[in-house]
């Protein structure tokens, strides 16, 4: 099994060997770094491309339909037609827009989408830049696209993209709170921001050792994961796009190549947000059999197919309600899990006596906020049949 | 990596002058604020740059560089407020409209 | 020389209020209806409904159409249920002309419009929830089942939807028994679907909160704007015009009238979701005990072949039916000739529309497109 | 009850649909659709798309007598018919001219209800979309004409039974004709007075 | 392995200019969104300067604080203040070319003050890459005084933006 796990980085060490015999050593570390960074530039797109393909034939498959199978044997060809069709769309710049911030916007969308590959550990060894604030690094880049959706509302200069540009901007920033927050119990028990290091404290840990196991993780995992889900505006949250209410929301003006870098910036945040949580509680690229970086794709595709099919059955937030969540029920459970995780951590390593109190703290904890929140939760109703 | 400290500090010096330069010379408030966010940045590079070559311990640059990241952060927000209020009832943010003690 | 300081007016930050068309081709307005709406931030200020984009003048064509020819329009006025405007139309030639109708074609009109009504209700439900953003999964589910029944309706009719079935005193072609066995394998697994439908909607918590508390509509303003169908009995009052008329058989069947408590837009939901469970039950007795014998009454038989002659005495009539959205009436006035003088609907959706701003005021842009939904409006009855 | 609870069920009603989806026959959970220029739908014998009108032998001389009735009965009006001329102006019982404007028929049925002679019905293809918007969507006599077998292809019941009304009254009118020659009264002016 | 220090060092230099030509851009755009931006990308050169000074914790919370929070701060009060209509309004006001005197006098002293001093160099402490652990301690142990002293004064500044920028009902 040893040979499948690192298959990727002896091929790329036979290479650079092939390489080293008629090119000086320097130039052999740009080399390898230039490999790097070609595969991330290949991988995002690749990656964006199919999970749309992805994409329509799961919700395809829940409405019982089939999903795109005309462009090539199962439609593998189909995100080749719509990347053609992008690029051969006209693209249209409103007549008072503001030129050089309208262009700016989607490129400096797709930029930190493409910089947050670079913290995640594909496979044991396989992590393209081995930073030791990795994890620090991921929340920081992802932070950085709150710009760009000001920039792309205000540049084309119309209501309806201004109205969703404000939305999105708020909503991005009420959900990053939680989702860093709830990222530090993590960070508590591994010790350490590298995401590597982060994999690596769940492997060595005996018995389930996965940090989605322990009370505290679970429910980190899960705020972690919606968070996640509301940061790249999907699903449950996608209020910006809501095609129903303020038609397209900040790309409304974006059409052929530009809209297309926007659709490829939101479907490489839902690659990285769901392998971060895959890394960060389901323990990367830690698995029993199968090579580590199979493993690594399994969790992360496991989790993109939660997210496609929250988008398949669930309808949508309103704005009020979506701050609400996120201010007054999230917030206020990451703290306590921040507590819980610490004393668990202080406590004892793994025996069930803390991790049951620690579950009971939480879970009271969980109701108690439940309870406050009670005036927005829905009441029973009851309907009599008359004759 | 060997970068003489000194070309740090002058860089450092050159950002602050500009922001110097931007303070004095913009007439809307925000400008003056974003003005000032610059200066700030320009002292953290002199702090970092100093914490890596002095005998002091290697983290005290840093460590109030994170206290000025702080302090930025906070007059950010408060100035913010006040320019918000300052337009909801000056309907403008241009320093000449804003010299009335009281109205 | 300083500008003149006059102390501007110290009211707080007066956002001016953005008004925005929900325009004609707008996503989610079902078909051609266009909302100018003033937005004071995300909050509704005023709403104006702007509507006859869809007017195709069908009152005046069916002055120069004789009355067999003006059956295939009705199809086309709510394109939803055809049969129920059939049967409408039908029912008020029929009080003028004083024609009665044989005891299996009234059995067929109510198997036939108790399956309307149910392909209403799920289409209604399908696109209430994609407005509320489930992609489209709902509304397929819905639109599955809505085949079955469009096949039935195409055997028996025809069409799917443009049926053009019913004839004066009776129905153009009778069903054979495999549709009568096609149609009871359907009622006999509705339920099943229903079950399934309510559990992925009826208790979903994003559902509840988004409908909840949202439109609701008082007892007294339905009641005074002449509001008709569920969209009134969501609010409480028992009116029923199967009950209350008890026209065709509908006093034979063992059926009852859910009543919603606060009249917002998840009663309005879920009051249509138990109609069709009481659909379901009417046409389960109906198909069980459908006689045998004649669909058309052997007095209008002349008429089918030379529709010219067919001339209603002198006089008006006004015929009403239960149909899915409300109480659907046709006016008939006839000059002894074999055109009406005078024809006009009672369109159900038009007059639910009207109450559109004062259920919307104080609710969010959000809102006011599913209260739209929960209306059940359809624009090519509201504009005729 | 817990918050998430009905949401969870809600998912558990799209994950069901999309395991069974792969296994179960399509009216019970499994997929619907039908792809479309492949595999068809079989076409439902009552279906009614645009008319035609049926001959018995040749097209020649169809059933139709250019009467008009479908003509004036028609809602839409989108029948033109003009009547037959023998060489010395004498109108003939046949339709020289009989078209249908398409694109103003909406199929509703009427003139297949009104027609005395049995010779206009409503036709099953309804791929006739083409890009011409004028001359390829109004239909002349050659393309509405189509054999009796042909109608009874698409149509066997209904066929056979209108073909079962017209030779009731085939025998009817010959046992007629039959029963004056017997009792020696000379046959009522039939045809042109020949015996 | 001299050819790639060399580039390392080009590259400093370049990003410093580059951020200057930023700075510079910021504090002379008319439109004041576009000042903005210009603010933005300086933000981000100076987290690049941190790396290069072995600084990554403190890259890392300047592009999280800096460009993600306050820029969005900033860009909302210009969305605000700012009309969608006239562009036309003058930014600067007239004491410019006296301002740039003073200032360009001010910095030619200052930087020969900086050329002139000795500053007593460590050489051990040039490689030391501070990490996250090491900060940690130094706010737990040494300073552990004014780091409570700073939540303090933040939540101090949080109301306060509050209620000076609620819409008092």
């Amino acid at each position: 099994m040893e040979i499948l796990d690192s298959i990727f980085l002896n091929t790329k060490k036979i290479f650079l060997d092939l390489l080293g015999c008629w090119l000086p050593d320097w130039m052999i570390l740009l080399v390898n770094i230039g490999i790097i960074i070609g595969v991330i530039a290949v991988l995002g797109p690749v990656i964006m491309m199919y999970l749309t393909l992805l994409e329509r034939k799961i919700i395809g498959r829940m409405q019982n339909r089939i999903g795109p199978n005309r462009v090539g044997i199962f439609g593998i060809l189909q995100p080749i037609a719509d990347g053609i069709k992008m690029f051969t769309k006209e693209d249209i710049i409103p007549q008072n827009a503001d030129k050089i911030v309208h262009f700016l916007a989607p490129v400096l969308m797709v930029i930190p989408a493409l910089l947050a590959f670079a913290v995640l550990p594909f496979g044991r060894g396989m992590i393209p830049v081995n930073l030791n604030v990795g994890l620090l690094f991921f929340i920081a880049v992802s932070s950085t696209s709150t710009i760009c959706v000001f920039m792309a509302s205000w540049a084309s200069r119309n209501k309806f993209s201004i109205l969703g540009g404000m939305r999105s901007a708020a909503q991005m920033i009420s959900y990053e709170i939680p989702m860093v927050l709830s990222v530090v119990p993590v960070i508590l028990s591994a010790e350490s921001l590298s995401t590597y290091a982060i994999v690596e404290a769940q492997a060595r840990w005996s018995g389930l050792h996965w940090f989605v196991f322990t009370p505290w993780g679970l429910l980190a995992f899960i705020i972690f994961f919606l968070c996640g889900v509301a940061e790249c505006n999907r699903s449950p949250f996608d209020l910006p796009e809501a095609e129903s209410e303020i038609v397209a929301g900040f790309h409304t003006e974006y059409s052929g190549m530009k809209f297309a870098l926007f659709y490829m910036a939101e479907y490489m945040n839902t690659f990285t947000v769901s392998a971060l949580a895959a890394t960060l509680f389901l323990g990367g690229w830690e698995g029993p059999v199968l090579p580590s970086w199979l493993w690594f794709f399994i969790k992360t595709h496991a989790l993109i197919f939660v997210m496609f099919w929250f988008r398949g059955t669930l309808p949508r937030f309103r704005v009020d309600q979506l701050m609400g969540l996120a201010w007054k029920l999230f917030l206020p459970l990451t703290l306590i899990n921040i507590f819980v995780a610490g004393g668990y951590h202080l406590i004892s390593d793994r025996n069930f006596r803390v991790a049951g109190a620690s579950a009971v703290l939480l879970v009271s904890f969980l109701l108690f906020t439940v309870f406050l929140n009670r005036k927005y939760m829905p009441e029973k109703r009851r309907y009599d049949l008359v004759d | 990596m060997m970068i003489p400290l000194e070309h740090y500090l002058i860089f450092a010096a050159t950002l602050f002058a500009i922001g110097i330069y931007g303070a004095l010379i913009r007439r809307n408030i925000i400008g003056i604020l974003i003005s000032i966010e610059l200066m700030l940045n320009a002292v953290n590079v002199n702090l970092v740059a100093f914490s890596r070559s002095t005998s002091l311990a290697p983290e005290t640059g840093q460590v109030f560089a994170i206290f000025v990241i702080a302090v930025a952060a906070a007059s950010v927000a408060v100035g913010l407020a006040i320019v918000i209020a300052l337009y909801r009832v000056r309907k403008s943010v241009y320093t000449e409209d804003i010299h009335l003690l009281k109205w | 020389m300083p500008k003149s300081y006059t102390v501007q007016n110290t009211d707080l930050l007066d956002t001016q209020t953005l008004e925005v068309n929900f325009g004609p081709q707008h996503p989610s307005t079902h078909g051609v209806f266009r909302m100018f709406v003033e937005l004071d931030g995300e909050v509704i200020v005023t709403l104006k409904p702007v509507m006859g984009y869809l007017h195709r003048n069908h009152e005046q064509i069916a002055e120069n159409l004789t009355y067999l020819g003006i059956m295939p329009y009705t199809d086309r006025l709510d394109y939803f249920n055809a049969m129920t405007n059939n049967l409408g139309y039908a029912m008020a030639v029929e009080k003028l002309a004083g024609i009665t109708v044989p005891e299996r074609a009234q059995y067929i009109r109510v198997i036939v419009s108790e399956f309307t009504r149910l392909i209403n209700h799920l289409s209604l439900v399908g696109f209430l929830l994609n407005d509320l953003g489930a992609f489209f999964t709902p509304i397929l589910y819905a639109f599955r089942e809505r085949e079955k029944i469009l096949d039935v309706f195409e055997e028996i009719s025809g069409s799917r939807m443009m049926c053009n079935y019913l004839r004066f005193g009776g129905v153009k072609c009778d069903l054979s028994p495999a549709v009568l066995e096609t149609m009871k394998k359907i009622t006999r697994n509705f339920p099943k679907f229903l079950d399934e439908f309510e559990a992925l909607l009826s208790k979903n918590e994003i559902l509840c909160m988004r409908c909840q508390n949202v439109g609701v509509l008082p007892k007294e303003l339905a009641v005074n704007s002449s509001i008709t169908g569920p969209v009134l009995r969501a609010s409480g009052i028992n009116y029923d015009i199967r009950k209350v008329d008890r026209y065709s058989l509908y006093d034979r069947f063992r059926f009852r009238v859910p009543l919603g408590r606060k009249g917002d837009t998840y009663d309005r939901y879920y009051v249509r979701v138990l109609e069709m469970r009481e659909s379901v039950k009417i046409l389960e007795q109906a198909l069980q005990d459908i006689p045998v014998g004649e669909i058309l009454n052997p007095k209008t038989a002349p008429f089918a072949k030379a529709p010219r002659n067919f001339k209603p005495p002198v006089g008006e009539d006004y015929g009403r039916i239960e149909s899915p959205k409300g109480e659907l009436g046709y006016y008939v006035v006839s000059d002894g000739t074999p055109q009406p003088w005078r024809y006009h609907i009672r369109a159900p959706s038009f007059i639910n529309l009207t109450i559109l701003e004062d259920i919307c005021l104080g609710h969010k842009v959000a809102d006011a497109i599913i209260i739209l939904g929960s209306l059940d409006i359809v624009l090519g009855e509201v504009d005729r | 009850m817990f918050f998430g609870l009905g949401v969870l069920r809600g998912l558990m009603v799209t994950l069901k649909n999309f395991v069974t989806s792969y296994f179960m026959p399509p009216d019970r959970g499994g997929l619907f659709t039908v792809e479309y220029p492949e595999k068809r739908l079989p076409v439902i014998e009552r279906f009614r798309n645009f008319p035609f009108l049926v001959y018995d032998k040749d097209p020649e001389n169809p059933r139709c007598v250019a009467c008009e009735i479908c003509a004036n009965e028609c809602p839409t009006k989108c029948i033109y018919i003009e009547k037959d001329t023998d060489p010395n102006k004498k109108p003939l019982r046949r339709p020289a001219i009989f078209d249908i404007d398409i694109t103003v028929c909406m199929n509703c049925g009427i003139c297949e209800e009104v027609c005395p002679f049995d010779s206009i019905y409503m036709d099953h293809p309804f791929e006739v979309a083409s890009s011409d918007r004028l001359e390829k969507l109004l239909f002349h006599k050659n393309d509405l004409l189509k054999s009796n077998d042909y109608f009874h292809k698409i149509r066997p019941t209904h066929a056979a039974a209108i073909d079962a009304r017209r030779r009731a009254v085939e025998e009817k009118k010959k046992s007629a004709a039959v029963k004056p020659s017997e009792t020696g009264q000379p046959p009522k002016a039939q045809n042109g007075g020949k015996p | 392995m001299e050819l790639l220090n060399l580039a390392g060092i080009a590259g400093v230099y370049t990003l410093m200019l580059v951020i200057l030509i930023a700075a510079v851009a910021m504090v002379t755009l008319r439109s004041l969104f576009h000042s903005a931006l210009a603010l933005a990308a300086v933000l981000i050169g100076i987290a690049g300067i941190y790396l290069t000074l072995q600084a990554d914790f403190l890259a890392m919370i300047q592009i999280l604080i800096y460009v993600g929070a306050v820029m969005t701060l900033i860009i909302f009060a210009v969305m605000l203040t700012e009309h969608l209509s006239h562009q036309t309004v003058r930014q600067n006001n007239r004491q410019s070319p006296l301002a740039i005197a003073g200032i360009c006098a001010f910095l030619f002293c200052l930087t020969g003050v900086i050329v002139r001093t000795p500053w007593p160099l460590q050489p051990q402490n040039q490689t030391a890459t501070i990490t996250a652990m090491e900060l940690g301690k130094a706010f737990m142990g040494q300073y552990v005084f004014a780091f409570e002293l700073i939540s303090v004064f933040l939540i101090a500044a949080l109301i306060g933006a509050i209620v000076i920028a609620r819409k008092d009902k």
